[in-house]
């Protein structure tokens, strides 16, 4: 378990449509703000990480360099129309780290669009191992309840009690 | 260490100063460096450029709510640094006047929060809000394009690049400038023919044989500035290199 | 012994297929589903291997994923909740999709148990898993705490109670602190009763009924600070099964 | 659940010590229990449907379809993988690793399409059909898919990573056929509901 997760402040789940299906304070370290909010905030933090994925900064292809024929496309890709990314190996993504001076917001989106923003001090460690614990958690104790609706607000009881005794501490 | 673009909005979330630096995109060998050539020449662009204008808007607005998002969330005395994507790392930095710094560089770069600020104390400040002839706001970017200030914000960012990628040996500017390499000056609010005559009349002056370094030279629109400057800047490019970083001008 | 009352006679389909029909007290009347194996009517891949070539045991120690049950659990639940109003007739519906299940594990529990003799599978009841059906009611459960929860959930059940008060000798508890059925079902606070388990008080029903025991199982939620979902069965064997238990007592059957 | 209870056995002693241990998540269950579940579903199913194959096979489609867009969530935070980059690689993708990871085979992938955009899965081994007969009343075995729910997850789950398909059972071994084959093809692409990106 690991020891570091004493820095984790709080935690919002985004569904892929910019709602806000979870939030909760694991410690205090941020403001705690109301439910509305929150609402507004996953609301608007969509919109921009949609935004930060399109301003990613475009390098022309002087001579277009003739794209691999990847035989075995299927339907392709949409062609490169001129320009590569900074890396072309690694796919675009919007916004996955947000630094402060007092705290530190990763956000991970899965391939399915929703996003997981997990706030923590500026030094908690291995943050990524510790969001993908808590998308395994969710995949567990959401997914597979057939009483939580997908899209709808998350309000299962086993996720809860899971994620509050992985993220204090206790297995 | 490469730097894509970097912006200035002031109080009244308007943009008054943009700078795109598009690298080489298939340097082969190393980092490809960011060259810089004021003035586009207008012919070299082959391709659609996006245009340029909604970048900025769309920047605006992403730097503006997620400063908003973390004064919410942390509080009113917590700022915004940077974030980072897959592929880009945008650092900000925002003076008490509400004037915004906004640079995007790639992910290997290391925090620009003090160049930020050293670009607003040592640059921003000197040559634009302390020259006299710059009218004290200003819309539609009037004022912040002079020479001076470009000039100065070239030689900080070069150098601040070289510092932190230890100087590539041996390459010199002129042999890697095929043509495609174009950095376009944006002022919002000029209008394109204003900005072409700034860039021709540069052009003119720099191709005299004999090129003698003075404070108010505006570079080349072709990176033949580059060369003149090699040949004749050389002491002082060495000079810049022991000196401390940031000491611009002799 | 009179032939367990409900037990409906095998269908041909030996697993999927027509349930028997739900409401189990009246007599079954399969009589006309022709058992033949080989009935001109089904047609066989050209290598002629059917269900019936392979041995029972094969897959035995077979494994599948956690979550793919979880998730058929999970949609089963879900159909179940759109096609009846309330709790007490959710658990009932589930209760009904275990039954079959019970009737056709206890065959294949007694063919594992007898045909290995292997002491491990026999629980820890002091004799030695009977090679025949049990006819106490004591050894029925302990065949249910015991072979049937490994086979099921790869461990026992964690507590066998009988009722001690005089006015409910019928009433036995099987106890599971975490059943596996409900690790990942969050029912909603106003559905906080219902306890989805009920499925496997149907399975258990179903092997009490297979060995002629006449009997009602129910899951009822019992959390405990460190079990939050722990479960008890509650078994009532029906009046019958315990006048017989008396006369069998009398006469000395083990 | 008022009357006291005497106790008869707690689960054996010696297993006490492993009680640590037990607490620890299995992943794993007992495939018999899985396919007697499956089985029990399809049997619920005709019930309600009263035989009318048809229906039955559209409600496990879409019974598969709601799994589907459940399951991919588990299957991404378990596996990890990334997005795939053509059609073929989805469909590597869906046979070796996550029929491996949920039911524990393999099927085979062939007969692709000159377009790459259609391809089959031959189950060798079926483990929902396992112990299973199809009732023999002369219909089951010509309208009834047995495992159609699997169709069901397939398009349920390459919906969600925008993936439209189209999947179903072309023969089984359940109805007299020789294999257990199902044929998916790629309908389309899903845009990302995102704003547009930049030209």
């Amino acid at each position: 378990m690991p020891d570091n997760t004493r820095g984790v402040f709080s935690l919002i789940i985004i569904n892929k449509a910019g709602g806000l299906i979870y939030q909760r304070e694991f410690q205090s370290g941020l403001r705690n703000l109301s439910t509305n909010d929150y609402l507004v905030l996953a609301g608007t933090f969509h919109g921009v990480h949609a935004i930060t994925r399109s301003i990613t900064p475009k390098i022309p292809i002087s001579q277009p360099a003739p794209s691999p024929a990847t035989s075995s496309t299927g339907i392709t890709a949409p062609a490169a129309s001129g320009y590569s990314y900074p890396n072309p190996g690694v796919p675009v993504s919007g916004l996955d780290y947000l630094e402060t001076d007092k705290f530190r917001m990763t956000c991970f989106q899965t391939l399915t669009g929703t996003k997981f923003l997990l706030f923590t001090d500026p030094l908690t460690g291995s943050v990524d191992t510790i969001i993908q614990k808590i998308y395994e958690l969710y995949a567990d104790y959401v997914m597979k309840n057939p009483f939580y609706q997908i899209e709808m607000p998350v309000r299962c009881e086993a996720f809860d009690r899971h994620l509050g005794a992985w993220l204090r501490g206790r297995t | 260490m490469v730097v894509y673009s970097f912006y200035i909005f002031d109080r009244h979330a308007e943009c008054i100063y943009k700078r795109r630096w598009l690298p080489r995109p298939t340097s082969t060998v190393g980092k490809s460096r960011s060259d810089t050539v004021s003035g586009a020449a207008p012919t070299g662009l082959g391709q659609t450029v996006r245009s340029t204008d909604d970048d900025s808007k769309l920047v605006f607005g992403t730097v503006f709510s997620l400063r908003n998002m973390v004064r919410k969330l942390g509080g009113e005395d917590d700022n915004f640094v940077s974030f980072t994507t897959s592929q880009y790392k945008l650092h900000y930095y925002e003076t008490p006047t509400n004037t915004k710094f906004v640079m995007l560089t790639d992910l290997k770069s290391p925090s620009m929060r003090i160049a930020l600020q050293q670009i607003y104390i040592n640059l921003f400040v000197e040559y634009v809000v302390k020259n006299p002839l710059s009218p004290t706001e200003h819309p539609g970017g009037v004022g912040v394009n002079n020479e001076l200030f470009e000039e100065s914000l070239e030689q900080n960012l070069e150098v601040s690049s070289r510092e932190q990628v230890h100087v590539r040996k041996g390459e010199t500017a002129g042999s890697h400038r095929s043509g495609h390499i174009e950095a376009i000056i944006y002022k919002s609010g000029i209008s394109k023919a204003q900005e072409r005559h700034s860039c021709n009349r540069a052009h003119t002056a720099a191709d005299s044989p004999v090129v003698k370094h003075t404070v108010l030279r505006a570079p080349a629109c072709d990176g033949t500035f580059w060369r003149e400057k090699k040949i004749t800047g050389a002491q002082h490019r060495s000079q810049a290199r022991q000196g401390h970083p940031y000491r611009l001008f002799m | 012994m009179a032939a367990p009352p409900r037990h409906a006679t095998m269908q041909s389909i030996s697993n999927g297929g027509i349930a028997p029909g739900t409401d189990r007290p009246q007599a079954q009347q399969t009589q006309q589903a022709q058992l033949s194996q080989q009935s001109p009517g089904l047609r066989v891949p050209s290598n002629r291997k059917t269900i019936y070539d392979r041995h029972l045991n094969r897959s035995r120690n077979a494994e599948l994923s956690r979550a793919s049950f979880a998730f058929l659990f999970g949609e089963m639940v879900t159909y179940a909740q759109r096609r009846v109003t309330g709790i007490q007739d959710l658990e009932k519906r589930l209760n009904e999709q275990g039954y079959p299940l019970g009737l056709r594990l206890l065959d294949l529990l007694f063919y594992r148990s007898t045909s290995t003799s292997s002491s491990a599978l026999s629980s820890s009841s002091t004799s030695s898993s009977p090679p025949n059906r049990p006819l106490r009611i004591i050894t029925l459960l302990h065949l249910i705490h015991g072979p049937l929860w490994r086979l099921l959930f790869g461990r026992a059940a964690d507590a066998l109670e009988h009722s001690v008060s005089p006015d409910t000798p019928n009433e036995y508890m099987i106890t599971d602190n975490d059943p596996m059925v409900n690790t990942y079902i969050s029912a909603p606070r106003d559905m906080s009763m219902l306890n989805c388990a009920a499925y496997v008080a149907g399975i258990i029903e179903g092997v009490c009924d297979g060995c002629g025991f006449e009997t009602k199982v129910s899951a009822h939620n019992q959390p405990t600070e460190l079990w939050p979902s722990r479960t008890v069965f509650l078994v009532r064997f029906g009046d019958p099964v315990m006048e017989r238990e008396k006369v069998l007592e009398r006469a000395g059957v083990k | 659940m008022t009357n006291r209870f005497r106790c008869i056995s707690v689960f054996e002693p010696e297993l006490i010590g492993f009680l640590h241990m037990r607490r620890t998540r299995v992943d794993k269950v007992n495939a018999e229990l899985v396919t007697l579940t499956y089985g029990t579903i399809v049997a619920q199913l005709c019930q309600d449907y009263d035989s009318n194959y048809q229906d039955v096979n559209k409600q496990l489609d879409k019974m598969g379809y709601n799994i589907g867009m459940r399951l991919i969530e588990d299957f991404l935070a378990k596996s990890g993988v990334g997005r795939c980059a053509n059609f073929r690689e989805t469909a590597d993708m869906i046979a070796k690793v996550g029929f491996k990871i949920f039911l524990n085979v393999t099927p085979t992938v062939t007969n692709w399409t000159s377009d790459n955009t259609q391809f089959s899965l031959i189950f060798e081994d079926n483990p929902l059909a396992d112990f299973v007969e199809l009732p023999d009343d002369g219909r089951a075995q010509d309208e009834l898919w047995f495992s159609n729910i699997l169709c069901g997850v397939l398009r349920g789950s390459l919906e969600m990573v925008q993936m439209q398909i189209e999947a179903h059972f072309v023969s089984d071994v359940l109805r007299g056929d020789d294999t257990t084959e199902m044929r998916v093809s790629l309908v389309r692409y899903i845009e990302d509901e995102m704003p547009p990106e930049e030209e």
